[in-house]
């Protein structure tokens, strides 16, 4: 019988993220975030973060929240076109900003998660994304070298967990969730329900239980 | 005829039956309009869905089931939900038969630059860069000038999206083919002609010697 | 609608699969494997094929079947400890064996289907894994530069299709079936039953039906 | 009790509650035997399951519910089933907390060789060189000796698995630490002594101040 978890409130688990932290957080615009632990980041006033994700969303949803109440210092990411505030917050100097192409950014964060020293690809060559890098030639063909991507914290959304942490997800709320599952030094899923281990069949597991630290209790 | 519905029908005829398919958000997501619905086409978005269908009704949305710019979709019979790794391995992988990108721009040799206006606007690359490096055709949908500037230039002004060359420059004036030797032209639209393609473009080209009127039926 | 494929014999598909062609084949210890597809390539008498597997089996199951007829010339696996006739044929030099750590393995497919330039690791480096190989430097740590592996075709089994070719998995069947089909050039897929589209929900998919080339049809 | 259950019992000490642990096939796995079954220990079998269970009663084998050797197993309540992309991403990435592999050889620096005999037998190295450079902690479970040689050698005389020294290494007569200053020996059995471990061991070995009786209790 595997480990099971005690779910805790947002707020506790925000309380394990200390500001200066990087966090990796799942979504895309704002679909698939785990969005009362954002709120619960905010409500406690984090600042100094480093934000890994795939986009800093539009006003108002998922890790947007983050920008506008200033809890960041950098974000890394492969879109802020949907958000004005990122824009203006990197504008005026208050937010780093570094682009990362979303295929490289994904894949530099699965290999944090599986152990590799660096993903080798096209993705970026003869663009300012190479500007600094290393570039390898395997067979006569030159690619980038990407560092690994990995962060402090994992924040995970998914659609339903069981009590031993096993993960499954819904459609495109899935994205970038799995994948950050592996790269979190502490990985605290929130899903929307969470059901007694021995009811998730393996095969629908998509994050397996080990990965998952924490597990956010799950709203009334 | 907007200029946008008759750039994303001639775009649509370089859709081949059974082939999987991303459209980019804007003008390249018109396309989906105009492929008939028995051409056995997958369209991908990149946030995780193959086989994305129509919006919606009002009311029967899932906030799970959006596109690649955050808006509700529906997903066709055999539509497969995948993560982002996934998503981005078909894209970096060849595994996407054709994709359709808006331009800010496009040099003489076909290269692509759509992701920032330096000084100005950085909506950032989203997977443009993966999609023009690594779909197995790719297609600019775009209007042939901005505020009366050519968009097809000698050399791009900002940066490139990807060092590979596009396969496919459709505009409301034209199509154009990148080739080793520069832009060739093969299609005009039915109301300009040559001289006014090259009035309205910033590089180069040469005329195909098959050029043609390009049709604006749908498939 | 997607496009919808007809599904073809074991002997038909194997008569698309030339003397002479790399093929690699899902499967661990014989579970997994598409069987009746391997007993069509027997029976036709294949010669010359280099298999791109997890291991040989045990004789008379799975890709055993494929030594066993004398139809390959070249194994690129992790482990042929099961499979006497695999060792003997490679001592007598009728059989050339490429042994590769099973995790670099299943990376370099991966890496082939993800258009990767190379899968930069720690394993292997300071063992005969290493000889001939590139190394890389990220930050001050060596890792060996391993090459993507494709192959003219991947033989994949599955637990379930639909008739647009999505494929589902049943536990430890899966295996390395997924990753392959992302790395063949034409990809067959065996599943144990075809379903018609629109019965498999679109979060149980594990392969999209856009990898697959073709369908064997379901056993009687 | 026989020598590997011996082993097995003491290799079981190290294995820490509510942790994922791989067992290699042979002698490692008959740790789990005396790991207690409220640990809350997850076992993954690399072939693609986390949460492995006993052998199933004669009838009720699953044909696609196997081991890494091939053989039926069973999964626990709350078992996973992933693919081996994911399963070697877990063993690569450092997300096993322990592996339990077998040895043919260990060098002085605790480097291990299990996977090949040059010119007599070539089974090959599975999984076996992730799991030596990728798991958390990993510990060789082997016979001291090999019909009276050591298996533990200045210098291995056969291929390495991983350039990686292993973390803990368990035999029927002792226990050693590979430090980077060399081989410690932690335990020995209640049935030996340091001077038969030396005549037994084929590397010179420091002895720890805190010596002392291996305990063959299961945890």
């Amino acid at each position: 019988m595997p480990a099971m978890k005690r779910s805790i409130t947002p707020a506790k688990a925000a309380s394990l993220i200390p500001d200066g932290a990087s966090i990796m957080v799942g979504g895309f615009m704002g679909v698939g975030s785990p969005n009362r632990l954002i709120d619960a980041l905010v409500a406690a006033g984090k600042t100094g973060l480093t934000l890994i994700a795939n986009d800093t969303a539009m006003p108002g949803k998922g890790v947007a929240k983050l920008v506008t109440a200033r809890c960041l210092s950098k974000a890394i990411v492969s879109h802020i076109g949907l958000n004005p505030e990122t824009q203006a917050q990197m504008n005026a100097g208050e937010l780093e900003v570094e682009l990362v192409p979303q295929g490289t950014l994904v894949e530099c964060i699965r290999a944090a998660g599986v152990g590799l020293g660096a993903v080798v690809t096209p993705t970026g060559l003869g663009t300012p994304v190479q500007e600094g890098k290393q570039t390898l030639e395997v067979d006569g063909v030159s690619y980038l070298v990407e560092k690994p991507i990995r962060a402090d914290f994992a924040l995970i959304a998914a659609r339903q967990s069981d009590y031993a942490g096993n993960l499954e997800y819904a459609l495109t709320a899935q994205n970038f969730n799995p994948i950050m599952a592996l790269a979190g030094g502490t990985v605290i899923a929130e899903p929307e329900h969470i059901v007694p281990v021995g009811m998730i069949p393996p095969d629908a597991v998509r994050t397996p239980a080990s990965l998952v630290d924490h597990l956010i209790e799950r709203a009334l | 005829m907007d200029l946008k519905e008759r750039i994303a029908r001639r775009v649509a005829q370089e859709v081949q039956p059974a082939t999987l398919v991303n459209l980019g958000i804007g003008l390249p997501s018109l396309v989906a309009n105009y492929v008939p619905a028995n051409a056995g086409v997958f369209f991908q978005s990149e946030n995780g869905v193959i086989g994305l269908g129509a919006r919606p009704p009002e009311g029967m949305e899932d906030p799970d089931l959006t596109d690649a710019g955050g808006g509700f979709v529906t997903a066709v019979p055999g539509a497969a939900a995948i993560d982002s790794a996934m998503s981005f391995g078909l894209i970096r992988g060849g595994h996407i038969d054709m994709t359709v990108l808006g331009g800010l721009e496009v040099d003489a040799q076909g290269r692509l630059a759509n992701w920032m206006i330096p000084g100005k606007l950085t909506p950032g690359m989203g997977g443009a860069m993966d999609l023009a490096t690594g779909a197995k055709k790719v297609v600019v949908a775009m209007t042939h000038c901005i505020k009366d500037r050519p968009k097809i230039v000698e050399s791009c002004a900002i940066p490139l999206t990807s060092a590979r060359p596009v396969d496919l420059i459709v505009t409301e004036m034209a199509v154009f083919q990148p080739t080793p030797d520069g832009l060739v032209l093969l299609e005009h639209a039915p109301d300009t002609d040559v001289a006014a393609i090259r009035a309205a473009t910033g590089a180069a080209f040469e005329v195909s010697s098959g050029l043609k009127e390009m049709s604006l039926d749908a498939p």
